[in-house]
């Protein structure tokens, strides 16, 4: 029988499960081109806030064994010019678009929702969770189960649009802020976002490699992370995720599955594998499903739940 | 993993007031067109390609420009920098006969690139380009190697009088070349566009780069996607004649668009 | 000049800055024995506890790309056979042993520290933050101020040691937790215990690869996260830290160094580059020592303090 | 990084009412006397000598004992366990005259090192013991090796009447052996010790596993602190000599030592 990666996410059919995550390649519209004629099935915009941000200086990256820092800053062109490119995008493309937003208060995340709505944008995703930017910001509102229960309602109640909340994975108890999320009205949910953060120093010159000094973690080490904390928010709610955090391979793609996740991020495995990744996962999970018998991304079993 | 080298400075050649060549000891390995990240951790790390490479030793000429480079000018051999790479994208290596059109800080690419081309058995011609004789750089280097070099410079301070694009112009009418190569100011390498006919041919680009692995998005040219630090930042013919915004527009640090 | 790793610890002469840690090779006085053969400048023994425990069930090990996770789950022979394998190693051998311990109250703390004050000890390390037993304890100790407060405090008015308090990076606010335990009277602090937990599937037989289903991620992946954690807390306090997470190269020990420890652990690299991962390092650090003219250990620097 | 193997059962031999051989396809690229850890992720990870190994398959033998094997032997063909290893160190493969000596569970990886040892040129004999007949394994595998045999049982009930210890004595006392390897309950090979003079040997130890890559300490043989999963299981005569622990006592889950 043909094996077929078609599924659906909160409605909309897509062609692949693989999303490109919000901050990887999610800058301009042909960003979003390169992704999808290379396999991606739903595409997230970078982080957008109100005003446009520059970043952090450089070095904004930095490698170790096992994954990558990245102290980006939240660079962006702002709303306006960020969802420009989502529209000329979507003049020419099927494929759902995520548009993802940064604020740091309700009123904020009201604001870009309204940007949000009167654009082609399918899904609004609210990035409660940016790690890099704790100096400008402090603790990620991802962290606080009251934060993020009302600027989740607050928002529900304006958008046009299905709304996902991204979590962070740095916080004590997911899944007390994952029922938040949900009871609040979030249609899905996104995690992780980056761990950490973490820090590099070069010994020669005696300085933090980053000059943010720190970044997040992210890349094939966090995966374990990331298993662990979707397993539990899936055994908790009932709403779909979005599972990221190091998948590289098509293995990583299916234990993601396997751990609750509906459909499955690919970020920084762009630089270990390049722009073809998505291809290639798509690929590697066919060959999983015809090995294995299922004819349906929906067939691969999950895990049994977590008794809590 | 990409590694990164923290080095010492071996050797500053002062070019002219304003670009100065910074050699290193260290095998990198790269390919002409190639480019490395450097930063020293005080705040920005930049893209420069590579001047030149041999088994020993590297080197990268800079033009002075904003904070990141006057800082650098300040540097003195011995000083540590750290640099990583080297990335993207090389040019093409040609057996031909093929002609190398550059201008300003972007033409000392070429001579480790010249001395690829003449391994390879190439027969190579440069046109040297700069705005005035104190912007033109490398000319004695250039001499050094086997090739056909005219210096030029927009006020004919220096060499021929004329743009670059003017003399590429003039010598395509008189001479057949298998292969174009043009690294320099993006509305040179758009202008060379419109007068060199059909000639197979290969541009060096710059885009404002970030990560420099192809994962942050900052650096693509539209409508493709490419990234300039990886599908770049040596382009072939066939993908730049499909880009909307050559000549156009380019990204700034945040992805505003601004035109050239 | 002749460079040496000769340097001080709370007061006592060491040969080399490299630890050994807790629960790595540390069951037997003959795991001691081979590790300090191989260039430990210190040993500790697995975390003690009152009655034996045999440990979770197997698989209790698990690699990744970049690291190990592990829920061996405090498995160790009670706090009267482990301090015999101490008093054993310690009749033949001057090199310092750190006791490590733990609880989940003050009194079985107390109770420990007794016993620990009636050996040959060197060292009393208190382990507020193993995440392997979670189920069991609940979120570690280290996570509450006041609880390290507490804990410490009473242990320091009846111990006969310097005390050390081991302290969990999956916390929100290290500073806080560290000045805590300097408050209270740790005379050193050790960290980072392992960092998540995190899980791993098998997709063939779909289950969790751990029999405990999530374990604590150690090795190289874990430096970034032990860099940052250890520079703001070194920054913070005036007690000496024993840095650790993931060092496996000489490289990774300066950085450590420099990012304020003034000792080194390595667990997880034994077994990435064997026993003699502590010769090879010890030889690293001296080649750097020799290439950039440091003379000892101590004259490595270290970054400038973060600004707080 | 070690990988971890997912693979199903291809074949099961019932050696005995106790013991089962199981084959794996899969190229383990093994060395005689090294171990897998398996697992079938319901509690329970353990360690099994490699009976046999081909660039195809490989097998282990496996006794029913407790909790952990007697679930493996309710499993079939076509299901999966899940493996990692090969560990550990492996026999020195002598090419001259050797002498093995086997008893119980622990005699099929004598199998796996006679071919090899027979590869390597060296002349072998087996002695292959158990308590008795119902316990004795391999005889029929060994016998289509090109190796002398010597099957002994404690009561008589198969092969020669007595422990493989007296037998080895005998045998020993009428030839002249290079090398002797021994692969059995530890208090067999402390016996073997004693009546074996200066011939060199190798032992095949076993001690509680958790880790099996060299961390966990649980494993380590005093005074030395050999790790049983790195420096073992198989160790040389030098090494065993300086072992205080030898046939006295052995450490539990909880590193808790026993008397053996
Ligand atoms: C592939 C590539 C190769 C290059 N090779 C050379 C070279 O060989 N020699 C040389 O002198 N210069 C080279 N450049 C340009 C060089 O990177 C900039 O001149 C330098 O970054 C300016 O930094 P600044 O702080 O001094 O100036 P700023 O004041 O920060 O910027 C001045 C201008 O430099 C450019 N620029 C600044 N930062 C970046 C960045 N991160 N990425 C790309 N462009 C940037 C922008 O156009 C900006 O408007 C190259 C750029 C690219 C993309
Ligand atoms: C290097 C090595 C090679 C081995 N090779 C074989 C082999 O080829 N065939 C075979 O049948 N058995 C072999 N064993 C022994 C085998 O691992 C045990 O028989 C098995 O673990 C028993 O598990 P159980 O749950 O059935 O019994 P349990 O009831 O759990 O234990 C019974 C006894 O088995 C031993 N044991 C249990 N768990 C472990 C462990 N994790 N590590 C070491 N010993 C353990 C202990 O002595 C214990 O007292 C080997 C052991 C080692 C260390
Ligand atoms: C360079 C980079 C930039 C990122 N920017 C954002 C961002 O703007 N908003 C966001 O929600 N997540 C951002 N992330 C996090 C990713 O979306 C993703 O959650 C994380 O990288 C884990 O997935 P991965 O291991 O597949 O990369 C960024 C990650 C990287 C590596
Ligand atoms: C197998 C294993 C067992 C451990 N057991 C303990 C323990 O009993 N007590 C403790 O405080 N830390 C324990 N740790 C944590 C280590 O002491 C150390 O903090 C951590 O592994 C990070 O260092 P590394 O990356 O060098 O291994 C254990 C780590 C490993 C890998
Ligand atoms: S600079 Fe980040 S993708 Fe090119
Ligand atoms: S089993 Fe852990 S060290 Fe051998």
């Amino acid at each position: 029988m043909q094996k077929s990666l078609k599924s659906e996410f909160l409605g909309i059919t897509i062609t692949s499960p693989l999303v490109l995550p919000a901050g990887v390649m999610g800058m301009a519209f042909s960003g979003f081109n390169i992704s999808i004629e290379n396999g991606a099935g739903i595409v997230t915009s970078k982080s957008l806030t109100l005003e446009s941000r520059m970043g952090h200086k450089g070095p904004v990256v930095a490698e170790f064994e096992g994954g990558l820092l990245n102290c980006m800053g939240l660079c962006n062109p702002g709303i306006v010019d960020g969802l420009a490119e989502i529209d000329q995008f979507k003049k020419h493309s099927d494929i759902p678009v995520i548009a993802s937003v940064f604020a740091t208060n309700t009123e904020d995340f009201l604001k870009l929702t309204k940007h949000v709505n009167k654009s082609q944008t399918d899904f609004l995703e609210l990035n409660l969770s940016c790690p890099n930017v704790f100096d400008e910001f402090g603790i990620p509102l991802a962290a606080s189960q009251e934060e993020v229960h009302n600027i989740v309602k607050a928002v529900k109640q304006i958008s046009t649009l299905p709304i996902i909340a991204k979590l962070s994975p740095n916080v004590y108890d997911i899944v007390s802020i994952a029922k938040a999320a949900e009871f609040a009205g979030a249609d899905a949910l996104c995690m992780i976002n980056t761990v950490g953060p973490g820090m590099l120093i070069d010994t020669k010159i005696i300085k933090p490699v980053l000059y943010n000094k720190f970044g997040g973690l992210s890349g094939p080490c966090i995966k374990p992370i990331a298993l662990k904390l979707i397993y539990q928010t899936y055994s908790a709610v009932d709403i779909p995720i979005i599972g990221m955090g190091g998948v590289t391979y098509g293995e990583d793609a299916i234990e993601m599955l396997m751990a609750g996740a509906t459909v499955i991020g690919v970020g920084t495995a762009v630089h270990y594998r390049g722009i073809e990744v998505f291809n290639k996962i798509n690929n590697e999970i066919l060959e999983f499903m015809e090995e294995n018998e299922y004819s349906s991304v929906k067939d691969i079993p999950k895990l049994e739940k977590l008794e809590m | 993993m990409d590694k990164r080298y923290t080095l010492k400075i071996d050797k500053i050649i002062e070019e002219t007031s304003d670009i100065k060549t910074f050699t290193f000891k260290y095998t990198l390995g790269a390919n002409p067109g190639q480019f490395i990240m450097l930063t020293d951790f005080e705040g920005g790390e930049k893209p420069f390609s590579i001047s030149d490479c041999t088994k020993e030793e590297f080197s990268i000429t800079v033009k002075r420009i904003g904070e990141f480079t006057t800082r650098l000018f300040q540097k003195c051999v011995g000083d540590y920098v750290s640099i990583r790479g080297a990335y993207g994208s090389s040019f093409f290596i040609s057996k031909n006969k093929v002609l190398l059109v550059g201008g300003g800080y972007a033409v000392p690419t070429f001579y480790f690139f010249a001395k690829v081309l003449l391994e390879a058995g190439a027969n190579v011609t440069l046109i040297n380009g700069a705005r005035t004789k104190a912007e033109h750089v490398f000319a004695d280097r250039f001499e050094s190697l086997d090739i056909k070099v005219i210096n030029t410079t927009d006020d004919g301070s220096f060499g021929e009088n004329g743009t670059a694009v003017d003399i590429a112009q003039k010598i395509m009418s008189q001479d057949n070349f298998n292969f174009l190569y043009a690294s320099g100011p993006e509305m040179m390498m758009k202008a060379l566009q419109d007068v060199i006919g059909d000639t197979n041919y290969e541009f060096l680009f710059e885009r404002y780069m970030k990560c420099a692995i192809g994962i942050c998005g900052n650096c693509t040219m539209d409508p493709l996607g490419l990234r300039l630090c990886v599908e770049g930042p040596v382009l072939p013919k066939e993908k730049v004649e499909q880009l909307t915004e050559f000549g156009k527009y380019h990204r700034d640090a945040s992805g505003k668009r601004h035109e050239l």
